[in-house]
């Protein structure tokens, strides 16, 4: 088995967990109030996901995510304002708020692709592999999607491509058992998803994606591997999202016990408790902790609101490299 | 005092008056079914209730099942699919322009593609650059598919039954802006045949040809500027391919002015073609160039003030009016 | 094991495999002289698969397959005369003239679509299947298509669907080896077809394409699954193209020695010996079969030469139900 | 006395020259590298020989290796990917227009794709309804591509180097009938900047626009037309998006007649765009209105006959200019 993870390790995976929660707390409660206008997709209760992953990542490895991403880009190490400024639509945003929730960008984190397209985002971490193949960058290239998008031709195109050609590049499906509304079972024909890993010829491995230490080990193993040139991995981490697939949607499709059990087994908590029990932390310092997160959160909001739109001349920019007349 | 009904009512009883009158009426598509919530906006609510394993919610797979729309159509039935919104097209459209459109005639007319494809769009909702999109324009140019898009309940409710009755693939394009506006209720029963566009105002000054969103802000502009003694007529086509030649020729060989008006980006859009038509045949009549208001030439952005200056306006409407009126 | 097969049946196997090949030689033929004008994806090598399938299939039963598909048709009845005549794009072929080689289409004999489009024909069978499925028809789809394909989006996609809801339909991939001129491990990440049906939770099996009982028992068994609503099957029979990936290609990219191995482990004169030797046609009793079929050739030909073109009329038909103006 | 080349040739030795001059070109597709033949027309025949790993051969996996495409030039690559036949973009669609086309613009500018796809098309080879289509109206009405068609091998070469320069997506769409023509020989090293159209011929009586094959046949109609006295002004687009709308512009003020000429059907093709403008910016210039000729709206059909009735004619280019002249 893996060595025992340090303290400094826990920590800092407790650090990301509660900076991805209390961030979505944040932002749900001004969507409430109206402050923020956007689609979003909480990832509430998927927190240990990104932040077992991102503590094995440099911060110079790419990323590439889905809507439902906002978790794995803050993990990552997304500045928060940039975050915020973005989500408010601001020119100080990520993307001069014009990507929005949904195509989160931020190169100099190794935020390189947030896509709304289910699937699509395989195929291109796939090339942004290749280029550190080119490139002799020693980078590795994580791609977070759910297990519904599993089902969709970008998955088996892509993770085939990544195989033949042995990239760096790490394949992370969050099986929170529901696509939209659609129950795993009435979308995807086989038991697990790593057992399609067999298909390309490359690990693939369910690892119980609210366990901080079990999934830490596996994307350890994963990433190290695309790092030494051992070629790619699929890893199916089981998990659960507690709000449903988007703000609006009552999870009525979901059986009451099934999330009650989830929000019950809330790795979060669980894990502040685990942290106590191990004498790595205290509850003084954990709420300290918590607490500048929250300060830091509400920096970023702040400033959020304080930025200026863009002008409509951003019509024209972008578009292509130079401005257009 | 007439019935009132929205759009998304109208279009969900189309096809469930569709569903009872022919058996061979089949859905699909992502979280249609009721046990799903019976589809993202509930456009096909209490279907699956009412029609069974007749109604099926898909996996995330649009290749998949726009595929297996079009073998299902060829085997006999009439598949209306549910693509959830207009950028995930792209992912299907193999079996949309080369199969779906092109099969009738490679076979020589021995196999057809009797398919629905619903989809929706429209700007407005801060959804940005990869939901919202308009693809009207690509299956246009792609002969063998034909494409509507409706601007009111009441259309809607025929143009979807005209649709799912027509032996030719169909893309419906639905206008989500639209989806909550209640309007005039469908008299049940009434199918609209494809290829007819509507004239929604008579005019003598100028013709403003629209579809989807663009009727009622085109219909606001007619009525503010009826108010300055300018009477527009307004077209309404229904069915953007095949284009209704014959009433737009004919109200512009009267009015001797036009503009195009739709929320598509402008260039290469359907406004080229419908002013290219015009120009063609009445060229002589004409008093002023065909004008074309449509959004910008960029990807939808995400924040609100962008989004709004790319989206047409109605003053844009207005204005082009204007210009052919100088 | 399945018991063994009657004469009758082994010699309807052997009678599609000779009009098969003797039906090829005579396009080649053509072509060589420059009296057919077409793309040609010659199965030479490969006439065991669609003749052990055929022979359990209705004739109603439908089929949907590829450019390399021709066999498929002929297996499945198509009528030469209505073949020929589209190959000479006359407006008395199957199409009038306009669909060609590549898009061969037969409703009489359940010969539904042929695609040019790789892998595009695994989700319309997959279709094709839920329409009988809706008509309780009793019919089973069978489709068609090669190595290559298994590795984009469509195949993937089809096969879930095909699974999740059970249809009636059998997905038989001709391994050849070659995908154009790229070899199967270049394409490909596993090292067998087969085994990608677990990611579909149904039956996979690869068998040898040129062995005609063993093609014969795998068909059987997964055609009758889905007769008798078991759902899909992968099967992977392996097979050889003698001609390359079109007409004009010299297989340069074939190694000398795998190409000359296939040669001479011809299905066809290889089958013909075990005939005899298993006492179930005489030499003579064959050159008569034989005959007949290059007589029926030589007529369906002859036939073809004698029709017309389709009018220019043509243009305007079949766009839609109605002719355009 | 100038060396001749075919177009096959000069893209070849365009790539070539390119991936000499900037190692983070990289070429990939079926059978691009020599192991494979090097391409299926042979188009890119020695580039692995010479340049290794840099040239692969991918297994049948549109959206997997034009996403790759996509990812690698995010990663700072110049991508060149060769998606072997035009009709076969349809099934990689969303990688091109959801990403490709879109991720500058909906990343603020901070990431780019500077991709060059390659593809071919063209009618004349009886392939059928499925392998030969024409797709650039549709590139063209995607913001953020942009679409080239070369017309002769000088300019392929210049203009595949105007590609894989462009810091842009950009798809190349090659004419299969102009591969094996042969033509003045490139000048190596001189790189077509998009964006700008090329004069062919100058005339004075009406402007023929066009591009890729166009360009040969509507040379031979204004030549042969010249014997009538009849001075046409012919135009080789180059780029079809962005449109260069000046060189088009100021030929037509000056020929008050003009007539566009594509290969791809005629019904909401890049034609229609082309007159629209021209009307709506020479309205009362003009002497008649612009023509258009272009493919009928059908799928191609495989035989003969019908396919060189499908096509456009030089017969009809001439009958076009002539109606401009009535
Ligand atoms: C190609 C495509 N089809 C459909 C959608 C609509 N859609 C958005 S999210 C989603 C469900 C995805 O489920 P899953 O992959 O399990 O991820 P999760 O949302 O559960 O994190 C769907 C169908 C889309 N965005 N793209
Ligand atoms: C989507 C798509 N991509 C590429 C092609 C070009 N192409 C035609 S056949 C072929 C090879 C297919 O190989 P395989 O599936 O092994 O079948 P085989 O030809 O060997 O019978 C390719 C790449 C195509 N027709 N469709
Ligand atoms: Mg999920
Ligand atoms: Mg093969």
């Amino acid at each position: 088995m893996a060595k025992a993870l340090s303290k400094e390790t826990h920590l800092a995976m407790y650090q990301k967990m509660s900076l991805i929660k209390q961030n979505d707390d944040q932002i749900q409660f001004e969507m409430k109030t109206g402050k923020l206008m956007m689609p979003y997709y909480s990832a509430r209760g998927q927190e240990v996901i990104p932040s077992a992953v991102s503590v094995n990542l440099n911060p110079d490895d790419y990323l590439v995510t889905i809507y439902r991403g906002i978790h794995d880009s803050v993990a990552k190490g997304l500045p928060l304002k940039d975050l915020w400024a973005e989500l408010a639509g601001r020119d100080t945003g990520t993307c001069k708020g014009k990507g929005g929730p949904m195509h989160i960008t931020h190169p100099e984190t190794g935020v390189m692709v947030t896509t709304g397209i289910v699937g699509s985002g395989i195929p291109i971490a796939t090339g942004l592999a290749l280029s550190s193949f080119y490139k002799k960058d020693g980078k590795v290239t994580v791609t977070n999607f759910g297990d519904g998008a599993s089902n969709i031709g970008a998955f088996h195109e892509g993770l085939n491509l990544a195989s033949v050609w042995k990239l760096p590049v790490v394949f992370i499906c969050a099986n929170n058992r529901y696509a939209e509304h659609t129950a795993y079972e009435m979308g995807t024909a086989c038991d697990t998803i790593a057992e399609r890993a067999a298909s390309y010829n490359m690990p693939g491995v369910r690892v119980d994606g609210n366990d901080p230490e079990a999934m830490h080990a596996v994307a350890k193993e994963a990433i190290d591997r695309a790092r030494n040139g051992g070629g790619p991995t699929l890893i199916e981490a089981m998990t659960f999202r507690f709000c449903g697939h988007n703000i609006g949607d009552d999870s009525h499709y979901i059986p009451a016990e099934e999330m009650a059990a989830a929000k019950e087994a809330d790795p979060l908590p669980r894990y502040r408790q685990w942290l106590q029990n191990q004498g790595f932390a205290t509850d003084e310092e954990l709420t300290a902790m918590e607490a500048n997160i929250a300060e830091e959160i509400k920096a970023a909001k702040e400033y959020a609101y304080s930025c200026d739109f863009p002008g409509v001349e951003e019509l024209k920019r972008d578009v292509y490299a130079y401005d257009l007349a | 005092m007439t019935a009132k009904m929205t759009m998304l009512e109208a279009i969900n009883l189309g096809i469930k008056d569709a569903m009872a009158a022919d058996e061979s009426v089949i859905l699909f598509g992502e979280d249609v079914a009721d046990e799903q919530g019976g589809g993202v906006v509930k456009a096909t609510a209490g279907l699956s209730t009412a029609f069974g394993e007749r109604v099926r919610s898909t996996p995330i797979s649009e290749q998949g099942f726009v595929g297996a729309g079009v073998g299902a159509a060829i085997g006999g039935m009439r598949p209306v699919v549910e693509v959830m919104m207009a950028n995930f097209l792209a992912v299907c459209m193999d079996q949309i322009v080369n199969h779906a459109a092109k099969i009738r005639f490679m076979s020589g007319g021995q196999t057809a593609v009797p398919m629905t494809i619903r989809t929706m769009s429209g700007a407005g909702f801060q959804t940005g650059g990869q939901h919202t999109d308009w693809t009207e324009a690509w299956f246009a140019h792609t002969p063998g598919m034909k494409v509507v898009m409706p601007s009111n309940p009441a259309d809607a409710y025929g143009l979807i039954r005209g649709c799912i009755e027509d032996d030719d693939p169909c893309l419906f394009q639905e206008s989500m802006p639209l989806y909550w506006v209640p309007g005039e209720a469908p008299v049940q029963g009434n199918v609209i045949r494809l290829g007819e566009a509507n004239i929604v105002k008579e005019g003598t000054d100028v013709t403003l040809i629209t579809y989807g969103r663009g009727v009622a802000d085109s219909m606001a502009v007619a009525q503010k500027m009826a108010a300055d003694g300018v009477n527009a007529e307004v077209i309404d086509l229904r069915t953007i391919s095949p284009l209704d030649n014959d009433t737009i020729l004919n109200s512009v060989a009267k009015t001797r002015r036009a503009v195009v008006v739709h929320e598509a980006v402008r260039s290469f859009g359907v406004g080229a073609e419908i002013s290219s038509r015009i120009h063609e045949q009445l060229f002589s009549d004409l008093k002023a160039p065909v004008q074309r208001v449509a959004s910008s030439d960029c990807p939808t952005p995400f924040c609100k003030p962008l989004e709004d200056a790319f989206l047409y306006s109605q003053a844009e409407i207005e204005h082009a009016i204007k210009a052919t009126l100088d």
